[in-house]
């Protein structure tokens, strides 16, 4: 814990770092109680459709088959929607919140599974060594070598976009990286005096693994996490934006994807949800560069 | 069809290796044939956003390294990792809404009669490039600052100012030099994901008949032997940008080239 | 050569600070220090690592970097203070008229230049001379170094020559421009002890063959013995005592250097230092060495001393000399 | 003409299907003075998907057929009031008085590219040969078989000599001679060498590139990239250019937009000819100085498919059920506020631009006074769906419980999701709870459309009986479906009870019945045939399988110097005719 707090000190000199850990709070914040004081993302109302935010106006005007003129309405924005509406009168404000905890759950899990298959395969790669080693980095290799975003646009295409299928699928496809750093940190730490202690001294390999290994490269775990996290985010909105993602929920992705078509009237429905994004990405890289040099050794 | 898989594999792999790909029923030509006019867009693209990106982002990353803290750092520091983090698909869109939409610069999509070497192809590509190319910039003025930095602490680059030799030198020469053998590295490896990561969406945004949205329309055509022609293709880039970091190493390095 | 004065002084460093402003306080790296060099003498600098020996050299080029600053002092070089001219005017003094050879020859060398290209360009930068003179001037300097067969070793670069190799490439690097100055930062800390020998034989003849005037720095008494002519003592960042070889070794006055002397092989009654050496951002006030001084008494806890000059060109700086 | 092929539209709002193929011939109806000028180059502005093949006996999506339209004329094509305009032929096609014969006869001057002149035996063994042959499994073989003692046999096609051909029925069926017109041709010659031979048939170049097809059409390939552009050159040896030049455009070329913001910048910029325009653009476009646009009807409806199979909700499989909840979906709504304006309510599946369209006795759901919530309701509780409560009516299922229902469409699409959220707001008011589900196309297709009886060994396709269910459940699926305004007896898939893309399970012995007499003998009576047709629609808007909503109108948008456009449903007949003034 005291090392925790040591870290935590050091982190916090970063102002970027903590303006973007400030930000994933807010975000977090935001996700969890933001159902509770806005509208049902999902609630329509055609009569309020393409409201613009506040201060800005918007023509809409509506042919009339009989007369063969059109019948032209000015839609000024509303406090009530205070980021304007889509093109079927849905929240804009809602939406985003919806799309926040979709990026959020995105980021967190596709990571989590990430981390875990390839610390997994990193750690059980280098502390075995031998066959087992060569076996496992000539396959991450191989993996390596497939297009990632090309992958994933398969995976998602063949077997659904559902929300749980995306993320599965992003973790499945992104261990990689921890795998090689988990395995070239094990291998530093492998001949190091206290691990060769507990061997000596009789210590499980599951022991050694669990007491010893992990928590001395947790922390490059750690950065590694926080850098990984917008990777997943990106790559969800990416498949949302090219129309893979999941039709259910409104993440960024789709609203980008749906508003990319009325981009010359309603350009809010465009900017809004790629600006979250952008920000969104840009606290976790914040963070994650502060927390690697925090965590860097003499990283002053 | 109804042979075993096994062998139904081993003829489109001794199939492959004689040039035949096979038969695009998405689009009613060979693979190869496919794969050959289409090419071309995704090689332009990636060429100039590759140049756009290193030339600006080494220039960028010597010129922070230089002035460590200094106020213009910061600012750089800023923009690279906005570079990094802005979601290029959306960046492409903006750039289309403010150049295209709004201003009329720059046409909505890319124009593919434009003779391939004019200038007008070269505008026509502007927008495509800066899509592609922002994030390339953003990550590599990054690694090239952090290289050049540890470079410059280095005991030769002290016995170089301690020659006498002009700050110009010291830098240009032999931190740069020193600093350039990760960066290759980096890029090329870069490389193959790019072309089938970043070229791919912006293919899209632009409609640009490249490699990636040929793919794209591929998968959703469930046109498999296209689909398999483009993974392998993806696979042979990333071992091809190995190998080819691998080689620019050996070049630059002479201490791996004298063993 | 007119730049010596009346007294055969090349270079003459007075009241030179050197301090580091980190987060953690003012590091005071080189405190006040002063000294001469004469001519075609060899004036070792000796101290503990950390006592500000090589900050002090590297002052004399103004090479020290960020965050370490020259705040004060005069370095007389040639009737001009080194700390008044510009960076472009010091570019002239560097590599031509005082030249610097590091401790460590590994690093020290770019690994992916050929090191005839490193020789040859210290005098391209200097002479304006062409390639192809300053390719048989590069010749000339690796056989005047003992590197055989240079047209070969001209081409290849520093990983395919041993550490002695490298120092003496070094160290022709350094005699390229024949400067009147050579700095020598433990040039033989990090090569094993025969080529050791060899080196300092070949900085004896060197400096005969220039005339020049060498600035050896090493914390190793053998070492001293061996090649200077002048011994300058640091501890934590000052000048504690100044003298000739011989009277350094026979009559050394400040129990510090009394200590280190009696670290020597065959010598008697040694000396052991308690504690470690103070922290430089806060050194302990009055006598900088009292805090491990086995003679100390009150006034050195509260009063810094001054330099005197005990015996004629052998200064201490003690209170039991006061 | 967008084949049977393309009836189901490829889910709401995906199908860019521009009806092409049936060009006229000789009748300038040119709007300005002065003579028409050849030159320039035409691009129409197209999103969507890329056609998949010019070899058109493989195609099987709207877009190829347009592709191949521009090199092959075709038979006959119609104008905007479905008169015929003679293509290859010289003259209309001749029925025997028995309505067993069919008789073409063809120009003689039509010639394949290397200058052999197109013959009747080339149509003959095409038909015999290709669309016939077990190894080609054309897609649309079944149209021309007939059912003889209880067997399909294929029609018989028989050479007469050169220019002349007949073919040959057993039975009756008037509405037959839409699928003679229809007709297309393979150089015998050429084709003959793939004979039986499916993958050299279909990988064979000079099919694959229409380098066949000599004077035929008024362009000739010249370029194809793939998701991007195809361009067409004139065809100077084209016959219907004989006598004045046509057609006049160097160059046609489809060029393929991303998105539809894309295509409406570059028609903007006045970087294309002409392209389709989304509603919310039109009227920016309507006030561009230099750009003309036409509002013109389409043969499309757009639709909520009722499941009366097993594993929908009961209640659906009761008439006044359906009749109920099409009466609280207002058609106005959804005309005004999805597609701002441009579209016609639909009633039954024939739209007026049809020359059979009739409207007595269409029952008008969801329009004027049968827009009705209140007697929605009330309807719901006579069928045993609500419960009164003091004078308010409550909609709950028989066993009281909330009724909720699962609404099925594809993604990509603004207009389905709009649609599809309108109806969820509509069936609110009167307390149905709707789930919105949406899913790719591909995906709908596969796990809604195609059902089986459970636990059969069937192969599963559209519509497998009455037993069979999809796989995932469902209550509600909106689409699209074409209607061929010449022969409506084309939407017996949808609406007998074998029909082949009767997915819903609507089975109405009446229905079926009236199919089949518009294709009988006795329709041979065109009087005959408006009073089936009539009657068929009555039928279907009170059955309500399927909640029809629109018939929407498109808006297509050229340059203002393009001229000899015709305004209408088949704008397109006369394109070879248009120029630049």
């Amino acid at each position: 814990m005291k090392l925790t707090a040591y870290y935590w000190e050091r982190t916090k000199r970063y102002r970027s770092a903590m303006a973007g850990l400030e930000f994933i709070v807010f975000l977090i914040i935001l996700a969890a109680a933001g159902p509770f004081f806005t509208v049902s993302p999902t609630h329509v109302d055609f009569n309020e459709k393409n409201m613009p935010p506040p201060g800005f106006m918007l023509e809409q005007s509506m042919y009339n088959a009989s007369s063969g003129g059109f019948v032209t309405t000015v839609q000024h924005g509303s406090w009530a929607h205070p980021l304007g509406t889509d093109g079927m009168g849905r929240d804009m404000l809602a939406m985003l919140i919806s799309g926040a905890r979709v990026s959020l759950l995105v980021g967190l899990l596709a990571t989590g599974i990430a981390i875990i298959i390839g610390a997994l395969i990193g750690i059980t790669s280098a502390y075995f060594g031998g066959a087992m080693d060569s076996i496992l980095m000539r396959a991450t290799d191989i993996f390596m070598t497939f297009p990632f975003l090309l992958l994933l646009i398969l995976i998602v295409y063949l077997f659904g976009s559902s929300l749980t299928l995306i993320i599965l699928a992003i973790g499945l496809t992104g261990w990689t990286g921890t795998a090689r750093l988990v395995r070239s940190e094990t291998l530093s730490l492998r001949t190091r005096e206290f691990i060769i202690a507990s061997k000596a001294l009789g210590a499980s390999h599951l022991r050694i693994i669990f007491y010893h290994l992990l928590p001395n490269i947790l922390s490059s775990i750690i950065v590694l996490a926080t850098l990984s996290i917008p990777g997943a985010i990106l790559a969800e909105a990416a498949l949302s934006f090219i129309g893979l993602g999941d039709p259910q929920v409104a993440s960024w992705g789709n609203i980008l994807n749906a508003g990319q078509g009325s981009l010359q009237t309603a350009w809010w429905v465009t900017v809004e949800p790629g600006m979250m994004l952008f920000f969104t990405v840009l606290a976790f890289n914040f963070l994650g560069e502060g927390l690697r040099q925090a965590f860097e050794p003499g990283g002053d | 069809m109804d042979k075993p898989l096994y062998e139904q594999y081993f003829n489109y792999i001794s199939s492959l290796l004689h040039g035949d790909w096979g038969w695009s029923f998405g689009t009613s030509m060979p693979v190869m044939e496919l794969i050959k006019t289409h090419w071309v867009y995704s090689f332009q693209l990636v060429l100039l956003s590759s140049i756009f990106a290193i030339v600006l982002g080494i220039s960028l990353g010597i010129f922070t390294a230089v002035k460590k803290n200094s106020r213009a750092d910061h600012i750089a520091a800023f923009f690279s990792f906005a570079g990094i983090s802005i979601p290029h698909f959306w960046l492409g869109i903006m750039l289309i809404l403010i150049f295209s939409v709004r201003l009329g610069w720059f046409k909505t999509y890319y124009d593919t009669s434009l003779p391939m070497l004019s200038l007008e192809n070269l505008y026509a590509l502007t927008l495509p490039v800066l899509t592609l190319g922002t994030g390339m910039v953003a990550g590599y003025s990054r690694y090239v600052r952090s290289a050049m930095l540890e470079n410059m602490g280095k005991d030769f680059v002290r016995t170089a100012r301690a020659k006498g030799l002009p700050e110009s030198t010291v830098i240009g020469k032999h931190v740069f030099r020193n600093a350039m053998l990760p960066v290759i590295t980096i890029i090329m490896l870069d490389m193959s994901g790019i072309v089938f990561g970043g070229a791919y969406i912006t293919e899209v945004i632009f409609g640009i008949p490249g490699l990636g949205w040929m793919s794209l329309k591929a998968v959703f055509a469930d046109d498999y032997s296209v689909v398999m022609a483009v993974t392998l293709i993806g696979a042979f880039l990333t071992l091809l940008f190995n190998l080819l970091a691998d080689i620019a190493y050996t070049c630059l390095d002479p201490r791996i080239r004298y063993e | 050569m007119d730049s010596e004065n009346e007294l055969g002084t090349v270079l003459s460093v007075t009241g030179l600070c050197t301090y580091f402003f980190t987060k953690k306080g003012i590091v005071k790296a080189v405190d006040n220090v002063s000294f001469d060099v004469r001519k075609g003498e060899i004036m070792c600098i000796v101290g503990e690592s950390g006592s500000g020996k090589t900050v002090t050299a590297l002052s004399l080029l103004r090479l020290v970097e960020h965050p370490g600053r020259i705040v004060e002092g005069k370095i007389m070089f040639d009737g001009k203070n080194l700390l008044d001219l510009t960076l472009r005017e010091m570019r002239d003094i560097r590599g031509k008229k005082i030249a610097m050879i590091f401790q460590d020859p590994h690093s020290s060398l770019d690994p992916v230049f050929t090191i005839g290209e490193q020789i040859a360009e210290a005098m391209t930068a200097h002479k304006g001379i062409t390639k192809g003179e300053a390719k048989a001037r590069v010749y000339e300097l690796l056989k005047l170094v003992d590197i055989p067969e240079p047209e070969r070793r001209f081409h290849e670069y520093p990983h395919q020559f041993s550490g002695g190799m490298k120092q003496r490439v070094m160290i022709a690097m350094a005699l390229s421009c024949k400067p009147l100055i050579l700095i020598a930062d433990e040039p033989t800390s990090s090569l094993d002890v025969t080529i050791q020998a060899l080196i300092l034989d070949m900085f004896i003849e060197l400096r005969k063959k220039f005339n020049m005037a060498i600035i050896y720095i090493t914390h190793d008494l053998w070492v001293i013995r061996y090649i200077s002519d002048r011994v300058a003592v640091m501890y934590l960042g000052i000048i504690v005592e100044s003298a000739d070889k011989k009277e350094i070794f026979e009559n050394p006055l400040h129990p510090y250097t009394q200590a280190l002397l009696s670290s020597l092989p065959g010598k008697k009654g040694r000396i052991l230092l308690k504690g470690e050496v103070p922290s430089p951002v806060n050194p302990p006030e009055g006598c900088r060495f009292h805090s491990r001084c086995p003679k100390r008494f009150d006034r050195c806890e509260k009063i810094e001393p001054e330099m005197k000059e005990v015996v004629s060109g052998h200064f201490v700086m003690c209170h039991l000399y006061s | 003409m967008c084949g049977r092929a393309a009836l189901l539209s490829a889910g709401i709002g995906l199908s860019g299907c521009l009806e092409r193929a049936s060009e006229g011939v000789n009748q300038s109806v040119n709007t300005t003075s002065g003579a028409p000028k050849a030159g320039g180059k035409f691009i129409e502005g197209a999103s969507g998907a890329d056609a998949e093949t010019l070899n058109w006996i493989l195609v099987a999506d709207a877009t190829s057929l347009g592709y191949i339209g521009l090199t092959l004329d075709g038979l006959i094509a119609y104008d905007n009031n479905f008169n015929t305009v003679l293509r290859w032929m010289k003259k209309d096609i001749e029925v025997s008085q028995d309505g067993l014969a069919y008789t073409v006869t063809l120009r003689d001057d039509l010639e394949w590219s290397d200058g052999k002149p197109v013959t009747s035996e080339d149509f003959v063994y095409t038909m015999k040969n290709l669309m016939f042959a077990d190894w080609m499994a054309y897609s649309y073989a079944g149209d021309w078989k007939e059912d003889v003692e209880g067997k399909s046999v294929f029609v018989e096609p028989k050479v007469d000599n050169e220019t002349t051909f007949t073919i040959h029925r057993k039975t009756v069926n008037p509405e037959f001679l839409y699928t003679v017109t229809d007709l297309n041709v393979y150089p015998k010659h050429i084709a003959s060498r793939y004979e039986g031979d499916v993958k050299g048939f279909t990988q064979a170049p000079e099919l694959n590139d229409l380098s066949y097809t000599g004077n035929l059409g008024p362009y000739r390939y010249k370029e194809w990239i793939r998701n991007d552009k195809i361009v067409m050159e004139r065809n100077p040896d084209y016959y219907g250019g004989r006598v004045n030049g046509e057609p006049y455009f160097d160059e046609y070329t489809i060029k393929i937009f991303g998105t539809s913001e894309a295509r409406h910048a570059a028609m903007e910029a006045g970087d294309i000819s002409s392209t389709a325009i989304e509603p919310e653009q039109v009227k920016k476009f309507k006030e561009m100085p230099s750009v003309q646009v036409f509002t013109v009807p389409t043969s499309q409806y757009q639709m909520m498919q009722y499941n009366m199979r097993d594993n929908g909700w009961e209640g659906l499989r009761n008439k006044n059920v359906r009749q109920a909840l099409s009466m609280a979906i207002s058609k106005e709504k959804i005309i005004q506020q999805v597609r701002l304006g441009f579209g016609e309510p639909a009633y039954s599946f024939i739209p007026k631009t049809s020359p059979w369209y009739d409207e007595t006795g269409l029952l008008k759901l969801g329009a004027g006074a049968l827009y009705d919530k209140n007697k929605a309701k009330e309807r719901l509780v006579e069928a045993g769906y609500g419960a009164r409560k003091n004078n308010e009516i409550q909609v709950i299922n028989k066993n009281g419980s909330q009724i909720k229902l699962k609404l099925v469409t594809n993604t990509g699409s603004n207009v389905a999701e709009s649609t599809a959220f309108l109806v969820k707001q509509e069936l609110a008011d009167i307390g149905i709870e709707v789930d919105i589900k949406l899913v790719p196309w591909e995906t709908e297709l596969r796990k809604y459309y195609i059902n089986k009886v459970p636990g059969s060994d069937q192969e599963p396709r559209n519509n497998n009986g009455a037993r069979a269910v999809s796989e995932e459940s469902w209550d509600l699926i909106l689409a699209g479906h074409f209607v061929d305004l010449l022969q409506p007896s084309g939407s017996e898939i949808f609406f007998t009870s074998d029909g082949g893309l009767n997915i819903y399970g609507y089975s109405n012995p009446q229905v079926d019945a009236l199919f089949k007499k518009a294709r009988s003998k006795d329709a041979m009576d065109k009087n005959v045939r408006k009073e089936v047709y009539a009657e068929l629609s009555k039928l279907v808007s009170e059955d309500q399988p399927l909640d029809f909503f629109t018939f929407p109108t498109a808006n297509i948008a050229f340059k203002k110097g393009v001229l000899g456009i015709e305004p209408g449903i088949n704008m397109n007949y006369n394109y070879q005719e248009w120029y630049f003034g």
